[in-house]
């Protein structure tokens, strides 16, 4: 893999510029899309930002009867071939950190997909608590 | 006796035909389904009771012999003595002891029983001679109705696999194949795809694994050729398959045949296992090294199943339906193997052609449609039965001269072939030569070979609501132009019977028709629209007074006509106990009347009057 | 179905492969033995081939083949061919029907006859054709039809 | 690498891929309702229909379901001649007589002019287009717990003798991927029913909210190993509880470097 995605809650300070970013660029049809990102707050005033960790051994994956989640090798993201997804709802039931989700706005499942390597997230985040970076 | 070498067949030929030649006198009696449903069985039965009893000096019960189809159904039950051909029509169970007395002991003839020409009057002995058999030429029906189907050596001493030991001895695979490409044969299942191209494309393929199939799933309603093969003479189709399986080389295969075709079934199954015992199937054919084994597969019921690829899934135990065929299945077809897959007709025909030569089978039938072919002439037409003519021979010949014209004076008014894929061709079509392409052509199809002759009496419309009522239930319902399609066409045409239909319902009849031929996705619905496009293009006017009239010229159908009774009524109250709605009344010695409104038009009354004392109005 | 029918039934099992190729087979065989495909049997043939049972039913309803309702002691088929057709299949029908009080594919109340139609039975030149219990009657005219089956 | 000419613009495309792949990636709007990505296509709807010919056929076209036509080279496809407009138009005239209540069938009728159908409409008929891809799915996730029943004009997709069927598992695979929507199935009480049949759902174990049915659960765990707590929360308390576990190994890390 040759980006990583990286987490500093240190420098979270919960304004969820990320969750606007990301549901902007997930937008469709002029209608802004479901965040895959959530800053929360672990303690007061606390915060971590929390998306998928697009693990090596994804629950997601495997839990996908219909071959729908797939790893792009470039970005290391995996991602929802939407046109394979039929919506069945296992991935959402089986990721165990909740980061795939449904989107009721287009009626979708969505989950990261690391924007195809150039994070909407990680680019407006004013404290650089998200960092996309070549490792 | 197995046969472990080529030299041995001949050898077991040699035995065979001895063992028929000492038999100086045999009975042949026929039962073909036409005869069995005179009570042929019985009569089979009968023969053999009184020759056990009697003890006669030159036949024994051995020589009381059961046949496929002989082929003159009409004058069913048929039984014919060798060696002197005698043929014996319409005998009853009770002409038996008559037959045996006077033929077989005093060697005269039983007079009545003998063919009376309704024409010239003149009455025939031996059965060759009658013009129903005289102008025929049997290939592929070469052994049916002359042997018993379960008594290989009866086939064995008429040269049945003597072809394949050819086959095996002196000729390469490729050879095969060229010389079924060079007899020009085409496959007798409908399409007359050239066979010798479809196995050497098979050939060609890469693959481990290859099937050789049999289509015996004759679903066309109306023909029975390939039934009275696989009964009759089952051992042709499989040395016709086998010589395929050598020359595409294949190791297994099916034959695939109706369930509504028990004895078929049976037969086929019996043949299979006489075969394996003499070592001409299975492993190591006549020590050959070449080894091929069939089975037996029962359809379902379901005429889409004669459509390859439905066959195929059939075979494979799934429900039949087709799948888009742009992989040919001859590439990608049984357990998405390279398999070929010939009608009946086809594999009993290959054998001849690997004994006599492609040249020899040239000459017969018509440069582009070599060959024979058989069909069964059937409906309004004197002589209904099994025939085999040579291809090129004109519609004419084949109804009037073999067929003996139309019954009780009436005029022929269209002939159907190619069963619900085909079309019917009006009278004057009637010098149209059969082959291939001339049906075609002119709007209807060889198709398996049924031949339905219809008079005057018989409406093109009711024909065309017929055979698409029989396609909407035969459909297998998977894509949308096939069963809806078919489904509104039928709908149309029924309100067109029912009176109830304008020219703009006819015109949408024919757009639909069109898009339901390229739309479709098998053969079934790509000519599914054929029976309303052909009587449509050559009965328009019937389409009209159906529609502007409200008139069914033929008086056929039920919303559109009434029957009355006239004065020649005779009082004698058939009518009455034949009509199932009581609509008839009156006394006996006294006039009928039909209550109108009570009425459902069903005709019984008009079938069983001997008086023509019903009017169809 | 009784300890008896079962054990007809594993021989019936016993004949085949146990895989989906052998579906219609096993299915054929069981009506052959019952007259129709009963529902234990139908699931039991799923279980023993590895069949889904959907799949089973898919089958048992695609073919004509099968029946899935009991059928009378007496099958009357009547051909409906082409040619039985125009030689009056209808009215042999027509008489069939108000005679035994039911349609095709019925079967009367006190299981005596099952009314049957098949598309055709390959009997054609002596159509019309009814067959009574795999007895074949050629030329059947229609006031001969109901006689015909009572007779049996 | 082929190239194949789509309504006169040369293409690129890989050898073997569908041609209705193929057109839609180059932004060719043409209307398929049988046709998922999840399943095999069978050509069942025929709304994808295409003309295809080649140089060499001088002249000669067909017409084939661009779903199940793989791409070669050289191939010329035309996907809104007259003659594939009118067939796709009787297709949809037919389908709107089979389904006149369905909204997306309607829809897709206006789009080719026809708002009201020239057949009469069937009297049994439902939203059902046969287009199996209920069937389908089923049969991809391993269950095949419906089929279609009957044949022709009578086919139905059903469960077995028209009862619960006792293989499905109620993940709703069928329902969703109906192209009209005709699969009912509602969740009320913690309760699932489809096909007339009853699941438990679970229900998260913080928050309350349903999840996925128990046997559904049940059957991931056991054909693709996936340990039972990961169904017991759902997405939601899952992401909390995933922030607060990222959040006690921020505190410990801050502690230790304190």
């Amino acid at each position: 893999m040759k980006y990583q995605f990286e987490v500093i809650p240190s420098k979270c300070i919960g304004c969820r510029t990320c969750e606007l970013a990301c549901a902007f660029a997930h937008a469709k049809n002029q209608k802004p899309g479901k965040s895959r990102i959530y800053p929360l707050a672990y303690a007061p005033d606390k915060y971590v930002p929390v998306a998928c960790l697009q693990c090596d051994d994804a629950a997601c994956v495997k839990s996908c009867m219909f071959n729908a989640l797939r790893r792009n090798e470039e970005t290391g993201a995996v991602e929802l071939d939407k046109e394979r997804c039929v919506k069945c709802g296992a991935c959402v039931a089986a990721c165990p950190f909740g980061c795939a989700l449904v989107d009721d706005v287009h009626d979708e499942i969505v989950k990261c997909d690391l924007c195809g390597g150039s994070p909407a997230c990680a680019a407006f985040c004013p404290t650089k608590a998200l960092v996309y970076k070549k490792v | 006796m197995h046969i472990d070498s080529i030299e041995k067949l001949s050898q077991w030929q040699t035995e065979c035909r001895a063992k028929q030649t000492a038999q100086k006198r045999k009975v042949l009696v026929c039962l073909g389904p036409g005869c069995l449903a005179g009570g042929s069985d019985e009569i089979l039965e009968e023969f053999k009771r009184i020759i056990a009893e009697k003890k006669l000096a030159d036949i024994t019960v051995d020589s009381i012999k059961k046949t496929g189809c002989h082929g003159f159904c009409a004058r069913g039950p048929l039984v014919v003595i060798e060696p002197e051909g005698i043929f014996y029509s319409k005998v009853k169970k009770a002409n038996v002891a008559e037959i045996i007395e006077t033929t077989l002991e005093k060697g005269e003839l039983v007079e009545k029983l003998l063919y009376k020409d309704p024409e010239s009057d003149k009455k025939y002995t031996d059965y060759k001679e009658i013009p129903f058999y005289a102008r025929q030429k049997r290939i592929s029906l070469r052994n049916v109705g002359q042997i018993d189907p379960d008594e290989i050596e009866e086939y064995v001493a008429r040269g049945g696999y003597a072809a394949l030991a050819k086959v095996l001895a002196e000729m390469k695979p490729q050879e095969v194949i060229d010389e079924v490409s060079q007899s020009g044969l085409r496959g007798r299942g409908g399409g007359g795809f050239p066979t010798g191209r479809k196995w050497a494309t098979c050939a060609k393929v890469e693959a481990d694994i290859r099937y050789v199939l049999c289509n015996g799933d004759e679903g066309d309603p109306g023909a029975f050729m390939d039934r009275c093969i696989m009964e009759g003479d089952p051992h042709s189709v499989l040395e016709g398959m086998i010589i395929c399986a050598y020359a595409v080389g294949s190791r297994e295969g099916y034959v695939y045949v109706r369930e509504e075709y028990p004895l078929a079934v049976i037969n086929m199954q019996k043949a299979i296992d006489a075969a394996h015992e003499h070592g001409l199937l299975g492993e190591n054919i006549m020590g050959t090294g070449f080894s091929y084994d069939i089975k037996v597969s029962r359809g379902g019921g379901a005429f889409v199943c004669g459509e390859s690829s439905a066959l195929m899934r059939s075979v494979g135990g799934e429900i039949g339906e087709p799948r888009a065929k742009y992989v040919r299945s001859v590439v990608k077809g049984l357990h998405d193997q390279p398999t070929v897959l010939n009608n009946v007709e086809t594999y009993a025909t290959v054998p001849v052609i690997m004994e006599k030569g492609a040249d020899w089978f040239k000459k017969i039938g018509t440069p582009k449609s070599p060959g024979t072919k058989a069909f069964s002439l059937a409906g309004k037409v004197c002589n209904t039965g099994l025939i085999e003519v040579p291809m090129g021979i004109s519609l004419r010949d084949i109804i009037y001269d073999i067929g003996g014209g139309i019954p009780d004076g009436r005029e022929f008014k269209a002939v159907q072939t190619g069963g619900p894929s085909g079309g019917c061709l009006p009278a004057d079509k009637l010098d149209l030569p059969v082959d291939f392409d001339s049906l075609t052509e002119a709007g209807s199809m060889m198709g398996s070979g049924g031949m339905i002759v219809m008079d005057d009496r018989t409406c093109a419309v009711d024909v065309a609501r017929y055979f698409l009522n029989f396609l909407v239930e035969e459909s297998c319902g998977k894509c949308v132009p096939c069963r809806e399609g078919l489904y509104q066409l039928h709908h149309l045409c029924v309100k067109i019977c029912e009176g109830k239909a304008s020219e703009d319902d006819l015109a949408l009849m024919e757009r639909l028709s069109k898009v339901i031929q390229t739309a479709s996705l098998c053969g079934l619905g790509q000519s599914g629209p054929n029976p309303f496009v052909s009587t449509v293009r050559y009965f328009r006017d019937e389409y009209l007074a159906h529609i502007k009239d409200k008139k069914c010229p033929a008086g056929v159908c039920r919303e559109l006509i009434t029957y009355t009774i006239n004065d020649k009524c005779t009082g004698c109250l058939a009518c009455i106990k034949v009509c199932p709605v009581d609509a008839i009344t009156g006394e006996k010695k006294k006039l009928h009347v039909i209550d109108q409104d009570a009425c459902t038009r069903c005709g019984s009354c008009y079938a069983v009057c001997n008086f023509d004392a019903v009017d169809i109005v | 179905m009784t300890q008896q029918d079962m054990t007809k039934l594993g021989d019936i099992f016993d004949h085949y492969p146990a895989d989906s190729g052998s579906l219609i087979g096993v299915l054929q065989d069981i009506q052959r033995e019952f007259h129709y495909l009963p529902r234990e049997a139908m699931a039991k043939t799923a279980e023993v081939l590895g069949v889904p049972l959907s799949k089973v039913y898919s089958v048992a309803t695609f073919y004509n083949a099968f029946s899935l309702t009991p059928r009378g002691d007496t099958i009357i088929r009547v051909c409906k061919g082409t040619a039985c057709h125009i030689k009056g299949a209808d009215l042999l029908l027509d008489q069939l029907e108000s005679g035994l009080g039911i349609k095709p594919g019925e079967t009367t109340a006190d299981l005596k006859y099952t009314l049957e139609v098949v598309n055709c039975v390959g009997a054609c030149a002596m159509a019309p054709v009814m067959i009574v219990n795999n007895k074949y009657y050629g030329n059947v005219a229609c006031n001969r039809a109901l006689k015909l089956v009572k007779k049996d | 690498m082929v190239h194949i000419t789509i309504n006169g613009k040369v293409v690129k495309a890989t050898e073997g891929e569908m041609l209705l792949t193929v057109i839609k990636r180059e932004g060719i709007d043409i209307p398929a309702l049988c046709h998922h990505e999840a399943i095999e296509p069978t050509g069942n709807c025929r709304l994808c229909m295409v003309e295809i010919t080649r140089a060499e056929w001088e002249g000669w076209k067909k017409h084939v379901t661009s779903c199940l036509y793989p791409v070669e080279d050289g191939l010329i496809v035309n996907t809104h001649t007259p003659e594939v407009i009118e067939i796709r138009k009787t297709i949809l005239d037919l389908q709107l007589a089979n389904c006149p209540n369905s909204e997306v069938i309607q829809k897709m009728a206006e789009e080719y002019g026809i708002y009201k159908t020239s057949y009469e409409t069937v009297p049994e008929g439902d939203n059902c287009i046969m287009c199996y891809a209920c069937t389908r799915i089923c049969e991809v996730l391993g269950k095949s717990a419906i089929s279609a029943v009957m044949r022709g004009h009578k086919k139905v997709i059903a469960p077995p003798f028209g009862e619960e069927p006792p293989d499905c598992i109620g993940c709703l695979a069928c329902a969703q991927i109906c192209p009209t929507n005709v699969i009912p199935w509602t969740d009320k009480d913690g309760t699932r029913t489809i096909w007339n049949k009853k699941f438990d759902l679970i229900t998260c174990k913080e928050c309350g909210k349903t999840i996925i049915t128990k046997d559904f659960a049940d059957y991931l765990m056991e054909q693709r190993d996936i340990p039972k707590e990961y169904f017991e929360l759902c997405d939601d308390c899952k992401r909390m509880q995933t922030a607060r576990k990222m959040g006690e190994i921020v505190t410990r890390a801050q502690e230790a470097t304190l």
